[in-house]
């Protein structure tokens, strides 16, 4: 095998700055609750990286097991920082994955990250400014409940046909993000396992373990086994909350966005409130801890971390205050904050989602059930050995 | 015969009583005639137990000691003092020793260790009994030490000397001082290159008068005794004319028709055969290359107000209180063959790098026209080899190798570094060096013994595979531009004459052999005889410095008093039976014995201030006239019949 | 002694500071070379750290028998003036000298009758950890403080007693004065030796070792207690319940090599160490197990290596891979964390039923805050640092102060000697260039 | 006069000298390589000064053999010493011909300071053979 030195200077480049220290002593393997016999890390993919062996690196599914608790960089008796080479590991994980090459562009270059942030930005804002102001009669703006009516802004344009074409334009969006994030993961999916000529899956073994997906996205389990069990709640809350308010305003924006403002134990309301409370607790909390780096994983901010969770906690705080000056019938307030809103809410989603930082939500328990498949299927090649 | 002789048994921790029964051997010799006292102690050496042998001796009025211990090499001293201080001749105690030759030499069979150490304390009594008083011989001591070899430690050794107030005559065999630190440039602990340190310290024992440097010199015999050796040393000439006009030695270094390989850079250039050895060698100016010039009869006689191949040796001889031999090392020469050295182009040493990286000061490196940027180390290098002669670790080299790789890559622009290493032994302080090594990207490959590192050539590229222990034994490949073996010391290849001069002894790694690492660690067998630096074993250039400081201060204490006192164990001629057959003369290699007229008779006597005690002559006299004083017939006689009597007794 | 003690100024040539086996050479070395010198011991007895020791490596003799006729001859030498219990102070150069206080702490214990007969130990009611058996057992309040102690005298700990007197009326010699005050004593000396040694690292810092917690976890100077003839248990035992263990880890590089724990470089004798206990523990306990975990095995010194091979040929197991958290089971048995990086790289648990931490060695040069106008430069890690480490290694930052042994590094024995041996030469030539 | 020819494991007595062969005799047992203890050991400072007389009364009372572990070219007091051990042995094996004494009960060999193994194996190798004599004359005294 051949040695690439120059490999460690380009991961560098992903945050992974300090791996070069290690002397291969193995603490961080041991000390990780979530490394095992099948998959030991992080140290083997410190050494992957080394020594630039980008076969061994690429076809590995061992960052996406690691959750990244930071006990290894804190045992780390040459402060290496191998947790945060399994982050790194990860971003360049996604470049490779992204056959666009986008991701590549968005975490090795600040003028692409912010650019495209700041382009998808600038094209929702246009295409609000299109249509505003709103109607010069603010009379009908506000529904009996003395809310303001989300939907009606645009002059001339009935409320459900304004959802109607929002909706669209989400289901647009979804479908495009949907297909770049599946696209990749068929990538993830081609470079781990169709690689390997010699492992043989027969059909009935991808559904068998498909159950993994679906649970360990929905629980993150393997979260539980890092020592700090309040990250995980923290997670799973933002998660949650997080995919509960995609669901909503992706596929079920018109039950989502109405007129009415429904009574306050409605479930629509409700669903927004615990989504809105979950994501803004776990970004205020993560960025205060980033902030104070007093925890390992917090140490080292790449600036797509920090992107993520300040877009994310825009994203919710904006749409707390388009609620609340909505119910509070405060017209213009609304209809502003609803375009910084959108103007927040989408390079989120278009850019995080398939290219960047939030592509784990997707890759994580895809690499889960790749790993029990991968498994499974050489247990069962023993077997047959046998 | 004594008649109160105090027997003390040393359990020596545990060291003896886990497998001698203590308390038996006790019971068995507390009875033996003459013996007035037996006591069983932890540490006979410990100050309590001196004290109470102190106050057994005062108060039971003890007339000789025996203690049961361990080996006299190491004790013998200290319960001497405890006589003396007792108030007893120190030549009426006997250590025996029980655990060397008896606990652990048969820890397999305890009883038959516990019977052994009964008779070995048995003869040791029986020896005291017939042991006679006897004073220390007092010689007066020439302040002044011989050092041998002149590279960093023995300059350091001489300086000192001198500071301390010995006078020195620093002996080195090359015509220039500074021995292996000349060849090394970068040193890590300090911004000086080797030869400016070597200068320096030339420098100033080149202005001591106490201080004769003699360099072209080799040691051809020492004589005499500790305190008052007399060395004869022979020095070779450099053939220049002490005359010759310095523009014309110049002129004639440039024209000089001979090259030859130049060992001063281990064979990466050649020099003239007119030549200093490198450009501020000291002592200053050029020397002559004797056999490789002889035929240039032509430049010869042009050269001829420079050149005179007519200068003969020189024999010095000077007298001298002690030695230190500071010979140092050589480094590990590979056999053609391994790691493909002497085979494949582009593989050299760790000694060949350095004077490559000296010979491209400041800019990037190349070596037979070819620029390096890659090279791969590999360690281990004649050391640490179960199976070949060197077993032992060479100390320096984990360190020397990640100092060279950082120098490389900050001073000579070399890109990639690969450490093909077994264990990184940067002990101490020099793990900083390792860190900064990993954290310039230097790769550190871990490799095992048995499955070494294979370096090919391949249409004329150099190509090293390695299996990696660190991953999972993969196989990894490395087209480096330079393969260098980190080569490990061995002893130099000058120390089996200088052993033979001196005597001095040769551990199991050819090295020589310390009395005692902790004890007496720059101390050989041969009082007088000094060991420091690398000739003891690897060492780097601080710690030869810091043992050839302590070799100085003990060469010191040992001549700058004036005096000293020495073992009386003489040989002793009986004059009464003595017929005077020269025998005894023939064989004393001291020249100890003199024939002498007593009562009208020739006989032999001996020189007490020359003799050494060996007994080489009480063997071969016809009459039995000649003993050892302490190996007496009847002494060696009386331990025999101790060591075989009551046979039965003990047995089982 | 008293008279002298009381004079106005003590007048040496050279004041060594610290009586472990390095200032015992220095002044020893000094001494034969005609030198006065004046030793000073912060603790009740000279002997430092070695004399704790069982064996020495490589060469297994026991430690008591090279260090003890070394205090011994040290303490007898007319040329050396050794004063434990105490401290040097302010230490001042002027015109080329130095001058300063001795600060004689009090022992409670009058020095000249004591006879060191234990009478006062027996009758003691107080008893708390024996920091001279690294606290595995008890000791009295007024005791004496290990069996080879020089001098071996009795000290009375006055933050432990409870003044009950039981020891003033059972002392024949009626030595017990708690009047004692410290005293301060002045000197003037034209040259100082810092042998101050080294500290222990301190295990509790490596909270995933869980040392104190977890009772079968113990330092590598615990069981060199163990292992020495005049040992606290006569055997090697689990301190946790007292049975005898019969599978024991050395877990290497605890607190070195590791800036996790603030302590970079690495101690140079724990590896050797840690190999020679295992060597003597396969002696005391035939049936017992070993296995030592280690980054690199660093056997560089003079028969170190063969000394090495000896070992592993002997059945002690060498396992690559650092200990990264220890458990305890209910039984009192460790679980050790490590990856087994030699043989695949997998994480994996051993069991073990006791567990000894290689601990390294940190610096102790707090010393140098007594030197008012003078400063002593101290490397990266705390050690004192060598002015010119390649030409007078023994040379401090101020003129007339040497360093030897450990306090300027970590180092075993032999190189300590070496060291010391350097340090009194290049003492010894400066005081002749001052002449 | 050879009372004990034949009883027991053979008795060895070793001339060894103080500088040269009596550390590697140290050195064997620091290393714990086991030989027979019935082999004793007499320093003394060099071997070329053990007196034939010695050895006979050695054999007299009662060794069964004696083994004289010589400087070598190691001794720090002659060159010579080879040669002048040598001549002691040559002499000592004549005077035991003449007294009818099986002269392999006399051995020598030079033994370094650190040829701790190479002592051992001398000392079991003679102590073999030695209990093999022991048997033959003990087998000869039965017919």
């Amino acid at each position: 095998m051949k040695i690439n030195p120059q490999f460690s200077l380009d991961i560098k480049k992903y945050g992974g700055m300090d791996l070069n220290a290690c002397f291969n002593c193995g603490s961080c393997t041991a000390i990780c609750p979530l490394s095992t016999a099948e998959s030991s890390f992080p140290r083997k993919m410190v050494r992957a990286s080394v020594l630039g062996l980008e076969d061994k690196i690429n076809c590995s599914l061992d960052p996406w097991l690691c959750f990244y608790c930071g006990e290894c960089s804190e045992t780390c008796p040459k402060e290496a920082d191998p947790g945060g080479l399994m982050m790194a590991l990860r971003r360049y994980l996604t470049s490779l994955y992204d056959w666009t090459g986008l991701s590549k562009k968005f975490y090795t270059s600040h003028a692409w990250e912010f650019g495209a942030i700041a382009l998808v930005s600038l094209l929702v804002i246009t295409l609000f400014a299109l249509f505003l102001p709103p109607t010069a009669d603010p009379t009908g703006l506000l529904n009996q409940e003395g809310g303001v009516k989300i939907n009606s802004f645009v002059e001339g344009m009935e409320g459900e046909q304004f959802v109607g074409i929002i909706d669209i334009g989400d289901w647009v969006m979804g479908g495009i993000i949907s297909l770049f994030l599946l696209s990749n993961i068929f990538n993830m999916f081609r470079k781990v396992l169709w690689r390997d000529k010699n492992l043989k899956i027969p059909l009935y073994l991808y559904l068998q373990e498909a159950w993994n997906l679906f649970f360990h996205f929905a629980t993150q389990i393997s979260f539980s086994k890092c020592r700090d069990k309040g990250y995980w709640v923290f997670h799973w809350l933002l998660m949650s909350g997080y995919t509960l308010m995609f669901t909503c305003i992706v596929i079920l924006l018109p039950w989502f966005q109405t007129e009415k403002v429904h009574p306050f134990f409605h479930p629509q309301r409700l669903i927004g409130y615990y989504a809105t409370f979950g994501i803004l607790l776990a970004t205020v909390l993560w960025s205060v801890q980033r902030l104070k780096k007093s925890q390992e994983k917090h140490r080292y901010s790449h600036i797509t971390d920090w992107l993520f969770l300040i877009l994310l906690f825009l994203t919710a705080l904006t749409g707390i205050l388009v609620h609340l000056f909505r119910i509070n019938g405060m017209i213009y307030p609304t209809y502003y904050t609803y375009v910084v809103h959108m103007a927040i809410l989408v390079p989120m989603l278009v850019i995080e989602v398939p290219f960047s930082k939030w592509t784990h939500l997707a890759y994580r328990p895809v690499a889960i059930y790749l790993h029990h498949l991968k498994n499974s299927a050489l247990e069962l090649a023993q077997k047959q050995q046998k | 015969m004594k008649e109160k002789i105090g027997v003390y048994i040393c359990q020596c921790g545990s060291n003896i009583s886990d497998y001698i029964d203590v308390n038996r051997v006790r019971d068995r010799i507390k009875d033996c005639p003459g013996v007035g006292l037996a006591k069983i102690t932890m540490f006979a050496c410990s100050d309590s137990a001196q004290k109470e042998m102190i106050e057994d001796i005062r108060g039971e009025k003890l007339d000789g000691l025996v203690v049961a211990s361990c080996s006299p090499k190491l004790h013998l001293a200290t319960f001497k003092s405890v006589a003396l201080r007792a108030g007893l001749n120190p030549y009426n105690y006997v250590q025996v020793n029980i655990r060397e030759q008896g606990s652990w030499a048969h820890s397999d069979r305890p009883a038959d260790a516990t019977d052994k150490a009964i008779r070995m304390i048995e003869a040791g009594i029986a020896r005291v009994h017939l042991a006679r008083p006897l004073e220390p011989i007092r010689i007066s001591t020439v302040n002044s030490v011989a050092v041998i070899g002149a590279g960093i430690a023995g300059l350091r050794a001489a300086r000192e000397l001198a500071d301390m107030g010995s006078r020195v005559y620093l002996i080195e065999k090359d015509h220039y001082v500074g021995g292996r630190t000349a060849q090394w440039t970068d040193l890590h602990d300090t911004e000086k290159s080797g030869e400016e340190i070597i200068s320096d310290l030339y420098a100033e024992i080149d202005r001591r008068e106490d201080i004769t440097l003699l360099t072209g010199a080799t040691v051809k015999g020492m004589s005499g005794s500790v305190g008052n050796y007399e060395m004869e040393v022979e020095l070779r000439p450099r053939y220049i004319r002490p005359e010759a006009v310095e523009e014309r030695l110049a002129e004639m270094m440039e024209r000089c028709p001979v090259s030859v390989e130049d060992d001063f850079n281990y064979a990466l250039t050649s020099r003239k055969a007119v030549y200093a050895k490198y450009g501020t060698a000291r002592p200053p100016g050029p020397m002559v290359d004797r056999a490789a010039l002889e035929k240039e009869s032509a430049f010869l006689a042009e050269y001829s107000d420079c050149i005179d191949l007519e200068q003969k040796p020189e024999i010095k001889k000077f007298k001298i209180g002690a030695t230190i031999l500071s010979t140092g090392f050589d480094p590990y020469l590979p056999p053609a063959g391994e790691y493909g050295y002497g085979e494949v182009e582009g593989v050299i040493t760790l000694p060949q790098l350095k004077r490559l990286a000296a010979l491209h000061a400041g800019g990037s490196l190349s070596h037979k026209g070819k620029k390096i940027q890659n090279l791969v180390f590999i360690y281990c290098v004649g050391s640490c080899q179960s199976e070949g002669e060197n077993k032992y670790c060479s100390r320096f080299c984990c360190t020397a190798a990640c100092a060279t790789s950082l120098a490389l890559k900050n001073k000579h622009a070399v890109r990639q570094i690969y450490h093909l290493y077994r264990q990184v032994r940067t002990y101490g302080k020099y793990e900083v060096l390792f860190d900064e090594a990993l954290n310039q990207r230097d790769i550190f490959i871990k490799f095992d013994e048995t499955d070494p590192p294979r370096v090919e050539e391949k249409e004329g590229k150099v190509y090293v595979t390695v299996r990696d222990l660190l991953t999972d034994g993969e196989e990894l490949e490395i087209e480096p531009d330079l393969v260098v073996l980190i080569t490990g010391m061995v002893p130099s290849s000058g120390r089996a004459r200088v052993a033979e001069v001196f005597k001095a002894p040769l551990g199991r790694d050819s090295f020589f052999n310390e009395v005692h690492p902790k004890l007496r660690p720059v101390e050989t067998v041969i009082d007088g005889v000094f060991i420091s630096g690398a000739c003891q074993g690897p060492k780097n250039i601080s710690e030869s410095v810091q043992s050839a400081l302590s070799a100085a201060s003990k060469a010191n204490a040992m001549v700058s008093r004036g005096e000293m006192e020495l073992e009386p164990t003489l040989a002793e001629v009986n004059p009464e039976i003595c017929l005077w057959c020269g025998e005894c003369e023939s064989v004393c290699p001291f020249d100890s014995v003199q024939k002498v007229v007593r009562e009208d008779k020739e006989v032999a006597r001996i020189n007490q201030a020359t003799c050494k005690g060996c007994g080489i002559c009480t063997p071969v006299c016809p009459r039995d006239a000649i003993d050892l004083i302490g190996y007496g017939n009847a002494e060696m006689e009386s331990m025999i019949d101790a060591l075989i009597k009551r046979g039965e007794d003990h047995a089982g | 002694m008293k008279e002298q003690e009381r004079s106005p100024k003590m007048i040496h040539d050279v004041l060594v500071i610290g009586g472990g086996i390095a200032g015992e050479e220095a002044s020893l070395n000094l001494a034969h070379m005609g030198f006065t010198v004046l030793l000073v011991e912060k603790d009740y007895s000279i002997g430092g750290k070695m004399i704790h020791l069982s064996k020495v490596f490589p060469t297994l003799d026991c430690s008591a028998c090279i260090s003890t006729p070394k205090m011994s001859e040290t303490s007898r030498h007319p040329n050396i003036k050794i004063m434990t219990y105490s401290e040097a102070r302010e230490i001042k150069k002027s015109k080329g000298l130095f001058e300063g206080k001795i600060l004689k702490k009090p022992r409670y214990v009058d020095e000249d009758s004591c006879t060191g007969c234990q009478l006062c130990e027996e009758v003691c009611p107080v008893v708390v950890p024996d920091q001279y058996q690294y606290n595995l057992v008890g000791r009295k309040a007024v005791y004496i403080p290990f069996s080879v102690a020089l001098p071996k005298l009795a000290a009375l700990d006055i933050d432990s007693c409870i003044r009950c007197g039981a020891c003033e009326k059972a002392c024949p010699a009626g030595s017990i004065d708690f009047s004692q005050e410290p005293e301060e004593i002045p000197f003037q000396v034209k040259a100082i030796i810092l042998a101050t040694g080294y500290n222990l690292f301190d295990a509790r810092k490596k909270a995933d070792y869980h040392f104190g917690q977890f009772k079968n976890v113990i330092h590598a100077m615990q069981m060199e207690r163990q292992l020495v003839p005049t040992r606290p248990y006569n055997n090697v035992l689990r301190p946790g319940d007292g049975r005898i263990p019969d599978n024991i880890a050395y877990v290497l590089c605890t607190g070195s090599r590791d800036k996790s724990v603030g302590n970079p470089i690495c101690s140079q004798v724990c590896c050797m160490y840690s190999i020679k206990q295992a060597q003597l523990v396969m002696g005391a306990l035939p049936m017992a197990d070993v296995t030592i975990y280690y980054i690199d095995i660093r056997s560089f010194g003079k028969g170190f290596e063969e000394f090495y091979q000896q070992t592993a040929s002997m059945g002690v197991e060498f396992v690559k891979g650092k200990i990264a958290q220890i458990e305890e089971k209910e039984n009192g048995n460790l679980i050790l964390h490590y990856e087994d990086i030699e043989n695949g790289g997998k994480p994996v648990t051993a069991e073990h039923d006791m567990v000894v931490l290689a601990v390294g060695l940190t610096a102790n040069s707090g010393i140098t805050a007594e030197f008012i106008n003078q400063e002593i430069a101290l490397d990266p890690f705390d050690y004192i640092k060598p002015k010119d480490r390649i030409v007078n290694p023994a040379l401090t930052s101020a003129e007339g102060v040497f360093a030897a042994g450990t306090a300027t590094g970590p180092m075993d024995i032999p190189d300590t000697i070496l060291s010391a041996g350097d340090a009194s030469a290049e003492a010894a030539s400066y005081i002749r260039r001052l002449e | 006069m050879h009372d004990r020819q034949g009883q027991g494991p053979p008795r060895i007595l070793v001339f060894s000298t103080d500088k040269i062969s009596d550390p590697a005799i140290d050195l064997a047992g620091l290393l714990k390589l086991h030989y027979p203890p019935t082999i004793y050991t007499v320093i003394v400072p060099c071997s070329s000064g053990v007196k034939p007389r010695w050895i006979m009364h050695a054999l007299a009372r009662g060794f069964d053999g004696v083994f004289i572990a010589a400087d070598g070219t190691d001794c720090p007091y002659s060159p010579a010493c080879t040669e002048h051990t040598g001549k002691v042995v040559g002499r000592t094996h004549e005077i035991m011909k003449n007294h009818n004494i099986n002269p392999s009960r006399l051995r020598m060999a030079a033994i370094c300071s650190v040829c701790s193994e190479a002592f051992v194996r001398q000392m079991k190798k003679f102590h073999a053979d030695l209990a093999e004599m022991q048997n033959k004359t003990g087998e000869e005294n039965q017919e």
